[in-house]
């Protein structure tokens, strides 16, 4: 379950500052909404891939995977906004000229923020993005529940995994209906038992001192000035390549 | 249904954050009070956040064959109240980004309007309305409402983003609300009969 | 010979994310016995488990049940899982409905029976697990031990013809344990076949009529129990200790000997192995002083 | 003689909904020793624990921490849990953080320590258990062996003067158990006193300096393991299992005496005991068959 996590455990550059790959994928991603798509898009999608794959060293069929299942939504969704419905008189749908071009821009800058996301998500664990949340102002409470959240999702993850599977052993889902009542067995059990586990927890860390805060040390990292400074110089080439590119397309 | 990531306009993302803010400023707060008082309520809240996450990462058995997840917006906001799932469904929504890449983070605000405070809105709304009809139906009809509310916000989000350019907005949401009528309506009831088995196993405990 | 009910051969299996979990695992087991898969922890056990019973589809290789290759059609599947049951290790995972009662007629149910069949499979199934008089009981207030059986009754309910079971003592005390085997020879004795997957040595020693040892996603080795886990290589390599009793019989075999028949496999086999002996033994031994070193106490047990 | 490091007395404890837990329950725990309790399955083992640590309050009887009642204001609890650590069985229910060296760090922060020391104390914590190389790994991507420790770690971290664990061995493979022993080995060098509470004899014989017996909620015996540990009757009351290896030196010292020392406490010490025997046993002896009768085999291990 949730590949995308281990690699952002074990890639190569899980061990620098995640204020690094920030600047690169938050960088790359405000770019790619504000300048010109379809000039800038493909420059971001290319610098994205190329840092996560050969940077960061996560296998390019990771990269492809995670990017493939909203890929597939994208790609979807996009007919209907080629498509233009006519309602005067019957209503009929016709291939627009304009909803063409406003579909290739949608779809390149989405797929280009998309491996910005993924791109981010596969070098970064979620942990180490969280407690940035505290500088917009998310109180400490939240982020103590999310991170702590972060840590139990796998917890019941292994125990919705395994119901599943108990589940499949005893033919739970070889019908619509018994699949509904399985689902439904399941969930009431990983509630319930969630539940239980909370309480469970609330020992465990009462035995260390738990009264209130959930506050702990993270090992220091330091920034790497080089390492910044190539990410910016990045930005700085896409950015201006992006624009530059627009005006020849122009 | 999550927008993904860079679908919507620039301008569209971020008003979409602005108005999901108050709902997640009230819905912090209270949970900042909530845990000052009874700081064990930490550990249950993140339990039943990552319960949430874990639902919705389940294949829902579907009749058309395709696969959907449940979003347990219903259940969420009969057991929990529509304020606090807000914050917690947005940030259930932020690991979706993070760990599965459904959504986005540009299109967060987007998504926990309709998904963290419109959907329990309309569930919590429908349960207290519908309760005294008895409890099934008023779990079936909040957890199936609900589901439905978030569908039409988020039908209306891609109406106002990308108007039909021969029909403008009526044409957009036709041509959008079409193609929810017909994949979500089905899971929308499947999700209500779900959410039924499930209150009736949890009260029956 | 006959055909082992599943033979699998050439299993490779990858989790998401990269970590290989089997890497060409060759397995047969053979009708009406009782086969133990050994292996430290991490060694595959579980997720070969999960392709025994169709769960996991490998990614090379094949499993064949009965002789045929197993496909992973829906029908097929259905049927399979009929055949081959599966015990998880936490019983937890597996019990859902609120009375063992029903959470027992969940597979029944699920395999089309009647209720008239499947209230007589249910109770059947209680009764061979000897835990009858919980079927009532609502599962959350059962004891560890209880909750096991009750998880496999689930399973024998549907009357497999391999029933296996991922570390079935794993949290049991003592008596528990024996409740358990007690249990499962009564399945035995039905004619179904079992698999345990355990870490036990001891516990498969003394059990199985054949033991598998898996080692990093591969089979080491299957055969004898006696000659397997008596095999100092072999153990080492498969990072396991030489069952307790094995480990003494072959020590007092070396000052103490016996013929080449079977060593005992059980302390109680031992002990009347050794009661056996006439007491003749010569006073000049019978006063040698044989106690260890008392001070010095190593800290591993079964790590001699 | 000195004061106990805790001293219960009657200790009273009912679950709600009626469930009897402890009844009357007393228990010393000296410092600087390794006390195992043990009891099978629901004898109120974990009960007792969360009272040791202050977690429970007891309806009766009375807790004595260094010689002083216990008393259950915030500050003394926090006093008395920064002396008393405890490990649940179950690491998921302790390890709370994204990474090992994160969890490790909140004990030592809650006991107020400033960032510097804290951050020593999560490092030797790490040394001590020999998860040093894990700091900076995800709790959710370790193995189950490595949690325990890291569990243990952060409860370490905390120097406490008694070290209470549950069940430490449960799910651990023979390597897994060596290595935690080994561990712990390491605490008691410093001076942490050591208490398990285990349903397994043969560890609880191999690795305590004193045994408790518990039965249902009540302490049967306390005292020396060899002694408590090969009284059939106090076993039997127990509901649980003499050690194997006690069982075959008694045994072995029926048809082959040894003087009245200390018996052997690993199958080590007992093969190192046999092996120092002198080999001059009569051919009458060596050439008599020894071998139990193979085709007989008792499902029940370790029940004699």
């Amino acid at each position: 379950m949730l590949p995308i996590d281990r690699f952002a455990w074990t890639n190569r550059w899980s061990s620098h500052h995640p204020g690094e790959r920030m600047l690169l994928a938050g960088g790359l991603l405000i770019l790619t909404l504000v300048l010109p798509p379809v000039s800038t898009a493909p420059l971001v999608l290319i610098t994205m891939t190329a840092a996560t794959v050969l940077g960061a060293g996560v296998p390019v069929s990771a990269f492809i995977r995670a990017l493939a299942v909203p890929a597939g939504f994208l790609l979807a969704g996009l007919p209907f906004i080629v498509l233009s419905l006519d309602l005067d008189g019957a209503p009929s749908l016709v291939v627009s000229a304009e909803g063409a071009r406003m579909a290739l821009e949608v779809g390149l800058r989405s797929l280009a923020a998309m491996s910005c996301l993924v791109g981010l998500s596969l070098t970064t664990p979620a942990s180490e993005l969280i407690p940035w949340l505290r500088r917009v102002g998310v109180p400490q409470a939240v982020l103590e529940i999310a991170l702590l959240m972060y840590r139990l999702l796998f917890v019941v993850a292994a125990r919705a995994t395994a119901g599943r599977e108990a589940q499949e052993a005893r033919l739970g889902y070889t019908s619509f209906g018994r699949s509904v009542r399985s689902l439904g067995l399941l969930t009431a059990a990983l509630l319930s038992r969630s539940l239980a586990r909370a309480r469970r927890l609330e020992i465990g860390l009462a035995a260390r001192g738990f009264e209130g805060e959930l506050r702990v040390l993270s090992r220091p990292r330091a920034l790497s000035p080089r390492r910044l400074a190539t990410a910016g110089a990045t930005l700085l080439a896409v950015g201006v390549g992006g624009l530059s590119l627009s005006q020849v397309l122009a | 249904m999550h927008i993904m990531e860079g679908f919507l306009p620039p301008l569209h993302a971020a008003a979409w954050t602005v108005v999901a803010a108050p709902f997640l400023v009230i819905g912090a707060r209270r949970i900042a009070r909530i845990t000052r008082e009874q700081p064990q309520a930490k550990l249950l809240l993140a339990s039943a956040g990552a319960f949430a996450f874990v639902l919705s990462a389940l294949k829902l058995p579907s009749v058309t064959g395709s696969c959907s997840h449940p979003t347990g917006t219903g259940l969420g906001a009969i057991l929990f109240g529509p304020s606090v799932m807000a914050v917690l469904g947005a940030i259930v929504l932020l690991f979706q980004a993070l760990l599965l890449a459904h959504g986005g983070l540009t299109t967060l605000g987007a998504n926990i309007f309709s998904m963290a405070i419109v959907g329990p809105w309309v569930a919590y709304g429908c349960f207290r309305v519908a309760r005294p009809m008895g409890l099934g139906i008023a779990v079936f009809l909040a957890a199936m409402l609900g589901d439905l509310a978030t569908y039409t916000v988020t039908t209306g989000q891609l109406a106002l983003a990308f108007p039909d350019p021969a029909s403008g907005y009526a044409g957009a949401i036709t041509k959008f609300g079409g193609i929810f009528a017909l994949t979500q309506i089905p899971l929308a009831v499947i999700e209500g009969l779900l959410t039924v088995v499930v209150v009736n196993l949890l009260v029956r405990y | 010979m006959t055909t082992p009910i599943l033979d699998a051969r050439g299993l490779c299996y990858d989790y998401p994310g990269g970590a290989v979990a089997l890497q060409g695992l060759d397995l047969r087991i053979a009708r009406g016995r009782r086969l133990a898969l050994l292996g430290a922890n991490g060694c595959g056990k579980t997720t070969l488990l999960l392709h025994l019973n169709g769960t996991f589809k490998p990614r090379a290789g094949e499993l064949r049940l009965n002789g045929r290759p197993a496909t992973y059609g829906r029908r097929a599947l259905t049927d399979w899982r009929s055949r081959v049951g599966l015990v998880l290790q936490e019983p937890d995972d597996q019990l859902f409905s609120a009375t063992v009662y029903q959470d027992v007629s969940f597979g029944p149910l699920n395999q089309g029976l009647d209720e008239t069949r499947a209230r007589a499979c249910v109770l059947d199934a209680l009764d061979a697990l000897g835990i009858g008089h919980l079927a009532d009981r609502p599962t959350h207030l059962l004891s560890f031990g209880q909750k096991k059986r009750a998880a496999i009754a689930g399973v024998l309910a549907m009357a497999p013809e391999v029933l296996i079971l991922d570390e079935p003592d794993a949290g049991l005390d003592g008596q528990g344990v024996a409740r358990l085997l007690q249990a499962l020879e009564q399945c035995r004795a039905r004619g179904t076949t079992l698999v345990f997957a355990t870490h036990d040595v001891d516990l498969a020693y003394a059990w199985a009529d054949e033991v598998a040892i898996l080692v990093e996603g591969r089979l080491l080795h299957q055969g004898e129990p006696a000659e397997l886990l008596g095999d100092s290589d072999v153990l080492a390599a498969a990072g396991l200790a030489m069952p307790l009793v094995l480990q003494l019989a072959k020590a007092l075999r070396r000052t103490y000997p016996w013929t080449d028949g079977q060593p005992p496999r059980t302390a109680a086999e031992l002990i009347a192995t050794l009661e056996a002996v006439p007491h003749a033994i010569p006073d000049t031994i019978r006063n040698t002083p044989l106690t260890a070193s008392v001070n010095e106490r190593p800290n591993l047990r079964r790590h001699p």
